[in-house]
């Protein structure tokens, strides 16, 4: 069966891919199988200078879900051109790079840097982190702050921009439309929903910077309902992402309005869960009488 | 090599207050495993896996775990029966490195779920003629497990218990401040233990065992670093550790 | 243990109610218990005249959750005074009615017939519903809009107002302030999140009316975090509510800030399970050291 | 009364493609149960409850549930075996009411998953004394269950399947089509099945038993509503229902 989806800048042979920080750089899984594998591999975010991040514990455990608060510890773009860029280009995927920052100038340091460097596809904008602020203002939260970002970081870079919407706002088609205004030449969502979890004996957060990002199952009706209202109202391609762990869930995605889907918390319950699921994908469009996966996508608004 | 292994319980039981010992089987994995490292075990129906250090390993492709029962996963983990199986990423983690490490006294300092690892680690150093000092520290008398199979090895073993109703009363420290007359000290146990032991021991080779809330347990994301001595430094505990020098990592 | 807690109009013997909407008006979970057992109880939707709701299916299952998209179906004010308050008023608790509408005429009428009325001592003003616009705007996720109907609720009645929170919004905190600057008496957070699941056969949203509100163990750590976020901001109490399934999550929501709490969608999964948190409670506020429900309240802000 | 009740696993087997009996015991229940109630059993790991027929009781305290394993918790619960609990809530919903219902021709109509509660209100109908004719219908020979059980009873039975692989082809309807005389007929199937069958003989007094996805399936929650002939009208299929007079219900 056909798998290919043909993306701004990316040629996939299959939709799946890893998301970005639950896979690192890849390194670590490429024990367990071949990364080729991977329709493409969206890599941990890359900040202008090396990032520690946040204090530990820096995970908790929730019902069907789990929350994160890494604080975007990389060891900076340069670093990653340098040593992790090329260990990925090996591989016969395609690569994403996550780019945040503190500040818009660091957005657009970090687009332009991999825009001179080789091996990278395309750019997915991580907006949506909540210890991003501008002027007290959260880009992933407020459209105008979106779609500045995304304007700048386009005119930094000829790669595509896929922009990374957060889940927590009260009106998601207007952050969307916002950045596709903007330039954005495909969407991402969605990242995590911010929660907390109390631990009773010490009577304090489990996770250190208080609050998290919750991801996982638990959030797959909220990214479905995301992708499903914004879908009729832009023309840029979505990538998917939410709680995906299986190929069921993918097809879900795919008639929700996703073009193509990264899988994030289900690789920590299941190291081989991408390629598994690229395995099982013919199968599951088969069974529901898709033809191929171009055949499905935006089916569920027909 | 780490892989993603399937595992045979054997056998399960209660071998103190909440306190479990299962043996699985998986003859592949046996052949890599190294003292101290761990087990990222998944249990169905929780997001995140379990880490639980190996404590035993057999020729039969027998592996020992040792697990308190404290939250939902674990409690549901000491529910397993034989013939049940377990899925695990496995072995994670760098362990004891003791290839070189002969005919020298040494002095392994444990805490609660922090002894399990100190087991495998304590019969392999044995084994390479070492002289073996044992002090484990528990709670209380109902948590005391495995003495007996570490007076099997070790040529002193003390036991230690917060509130003196078995062994000795007080810390792992108060006996270890005794000891004079060796050469490295192994520790694993909770942070504030492994700090005592670093901080009382400073002159002295030690290699220490940390634990850390996990995601991937194999270095992907982030979630277990320890900071290190340098500028921004860091390792991941699950990847680079969780066995460290003692003075490589900064404790918290 | 003294479980008892004073809130503006309610003095509760227990921190623990059902929560609107998962417990209709109480005569069916009747047959199980005692209603006096509980602390308050919350009733279902009311408007000003009798709505049918939404079509059928109403309800999906999710990854620890569900979906609903009842549609404030209820027999109206006037039916409910009538019939449905004199039922409950039989019982030792007290009763919270839960009132909603199209317009903030209908909020406020809704408002003034329960005030001539007897047995109801709290009024929840459920301005989360997402089917309830003016203008355009969503009550649940505009300050000034939330504002203004509390204000209006308010002048209508005499009894306390709760103003029940939505999660769908960007700015958690703003919301909170707005309406108790309003006057609000009290907060009862969180609504629903807006999810939605599709049907891989049918290829359609599994609920008719396509959204519906996410509510159980997947939303809870989205919960604590909004009401650990919001008790520092305000002085009114909060009764928190959102995947509560046992004594330990009552302590986890006491602890985030919240002076009681209430029980939704695990009254489906266990039709006990209010008396069985009640009796369970004393034991987990001992074990976790508090001698007193008071004395939890807020404690994991220390 | 309905009640939150425990039952214990008696016996599971799968008596056609991917469908399944299974007994379960609770002495306390049975003696409440009017044929087409249903019970609402929890599945541990999962947030709903799932609706299932009451197929059968006997005498010791048995009921016999039969289901389709479809999607997850149906799944699941085709794992149970026997000794293992179960809890539901039980009885629920009205049921046929049938006690006047005595030396009448009666025609049960019921197609796949909706066959189940046919079964034990024909055993119960044919005890007062009508004459029963049993029309069930299938998708395909591997679907059909129960037929033996239903000639048990019945004076007539009539199987078909949609792909004529097994009995009779064609739908349930072509075959209503040809009986006359009878008094009273009971349906229970998919939703497109009751309407053509209650279009067909509309003249005719029926009964039919309603599906729709349920919350609490006590009639709290208002998710499982069909409206009614009168404006805003409407009943809860769990509560009110599933069984109601065949002229009373709009269908969708
Ligand atoms: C490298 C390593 C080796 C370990 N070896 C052992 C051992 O041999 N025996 C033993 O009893 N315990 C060991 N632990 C601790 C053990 O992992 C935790 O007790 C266990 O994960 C708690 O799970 P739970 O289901 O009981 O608790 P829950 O509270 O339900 O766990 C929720 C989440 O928090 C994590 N978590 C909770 N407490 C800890 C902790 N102390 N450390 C790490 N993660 C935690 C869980 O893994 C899970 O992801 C080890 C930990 C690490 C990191
Ligand atoms: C009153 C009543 C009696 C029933 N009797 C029987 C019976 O005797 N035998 C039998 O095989 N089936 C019966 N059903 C249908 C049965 O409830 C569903 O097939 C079952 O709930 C599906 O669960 P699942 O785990 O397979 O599917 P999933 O898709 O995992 O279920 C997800 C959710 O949707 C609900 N759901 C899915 N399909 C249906 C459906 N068709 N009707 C109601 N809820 C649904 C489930 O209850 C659950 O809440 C009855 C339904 C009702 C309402
Ligand atoms: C541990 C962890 C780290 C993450 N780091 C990043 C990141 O660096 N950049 C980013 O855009 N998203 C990050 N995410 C969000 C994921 O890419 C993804 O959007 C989200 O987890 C939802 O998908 P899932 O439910 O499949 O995990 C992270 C998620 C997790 C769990
Ligand atoms: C079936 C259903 C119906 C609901 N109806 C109402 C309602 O009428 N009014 C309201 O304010 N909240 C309503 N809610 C929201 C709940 O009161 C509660 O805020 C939410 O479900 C979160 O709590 P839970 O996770 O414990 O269910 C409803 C929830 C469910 C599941
Ligand atoms: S647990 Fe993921 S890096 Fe250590
Ligand atoms: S399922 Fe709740 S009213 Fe019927």
């Amino acid at each position: 069966m056909n798998l290919a989806v043909d993306l701004p800048g990316l040629k996939l042979k299959n939709p799946i891919m890893p998301a970005s920080g639950c896979f690192g750089f890849g390194r670590e899984y490429s024990q367990f199988y071949d990364l080729g594998k991977l329709g493409a591999i969206m890599m941990k975010a890359a900040t202008g200078d090396t990032r520690y991040g946040n204090p530990t514990p820096r995970v908790a455990e929730t019902a069907s879900g789990m929350l994160n608060a890494i604080g975007l510890q990389n060891p900076g773009v340069d670093e990653i051109i340098r040593t992790e860029v090329p260990f990925l280009e090996q591989y016969d995927t395609q690569l994403i790079a996550n780019i945040s920052g503190s500040t818009v100038d660091e957005y657009e340091y970090v687009a332009k840097t991999f825009n001179q460097a080789q091996g990278v596809s395309a750019l997915e904008l991580n907006i949506s982190c909540p210890n991003v602020k501008e002027g007290g203002v959260q880009f992933g939260t407020n459209p105008e702050m979106a779609a500045e970002v995304t304007r700048r970081v386009k005119a930094a870079s000829n790669l595509p921009v896929y922009v990374k919407l957060s889940p927590n706002v009260s009106d998601i088609v207007s952050m969307a439309t916002a950045v596709e205004a903007a330039g954005a030449d495909g969407l991402t969502m969605i990242n995590t929903l911010v929660g907390m979890r109390l631990d009773l004996n010490t009577r304090r957060p489990i996770i250190a910077n208080k609050t998290g990002g919750l991801s996982g199952a638990a959030i797959k009706p909220v990214a479905i309902r995301m992708i499903y209202e914004v879908k009729p109202h832009v023309s840029i391609p979505i990538i998917g992402m939410g709680g995906i762990n299986d190929s069921e869930d993918v097809l879900e995605f795919l008639l929700a309005g996703a073009s193509a889907v990264a899988v994030g918390t289900a690789n920590f319950q299941n190291p081989l869960i991408c390629p598994q699921i690229i395995d099982s994908l013919p199968e599951t469009l088969t069974r529901y009488g898709f033809t191929s996966v171009e055949d499905a996508i935006g089916k569920g608004h027909e | 090599m780490v892989m993603v292994a399937d595992f045979t319980v054997e056998r399960v039981r209660e071998i103190a207050l909440d306190t479990y010992e299962m043996k699985v089987k998986n003859e592949e994995v046996i052949n890599q495993v190294k003292p101290g490292q761990f087990l990222h075990i998944q249990v169905p129906n929780f997001t995140l896996r379990r880490p639980i250090s190996i404590a035993d390993v057999e020729e039969d492709g027998i592996i020992t775990i040792i697990f308190k029962a404290l939250g939902e996963g674990t409690t549901e983990l000491s529910t397993y029966k034989q013939g049940d199986h377990l899925q695990a990423i496995a072995p994670c983690g760098n362990g004891f490195s003791i290839e070189n490490k002969k005919d020298d006294t040494i002095v392994l300092v444990g805490g609660g779920v922090g002894v399990p690892p100190l087991h495998y680690l304590g019969k392999l150093l044995k084994r390479q003629n070492n002289k073996v000092i044992t002090i484990i520290g528990f709670q209380t008398k109902e948590s005391v497990f495995y003495e007996e199979e570490f007076r099997a090895f070790s040529d002193e073993t003390i036991v230690v218990t917060d509130d003196g109703s078995y062994g000795e009363k007080g810390f792992v420290t108060d006996i270890l401040k005794q000891i004079k007359d060796y050469d490295t000290y192994y520790s694993c146990g909770p942070f504030p233990m492994l700090k005592a032991v670093t901080q009382l021991v400073s002159g002295k080779e030690g290699f220490i065992s940390l634990e850390e809330r996990m995601g991937c347990g194999v270095g992907a994301c982030f979630a277990c670093v320890i900071p290190t001595n340098e500028e921004n430094g860091y390792k991941k505990i699950c990847q680079d550790g969780p066995v460290f020098p003692a003075q490589e990592v900064v404790l918290p």
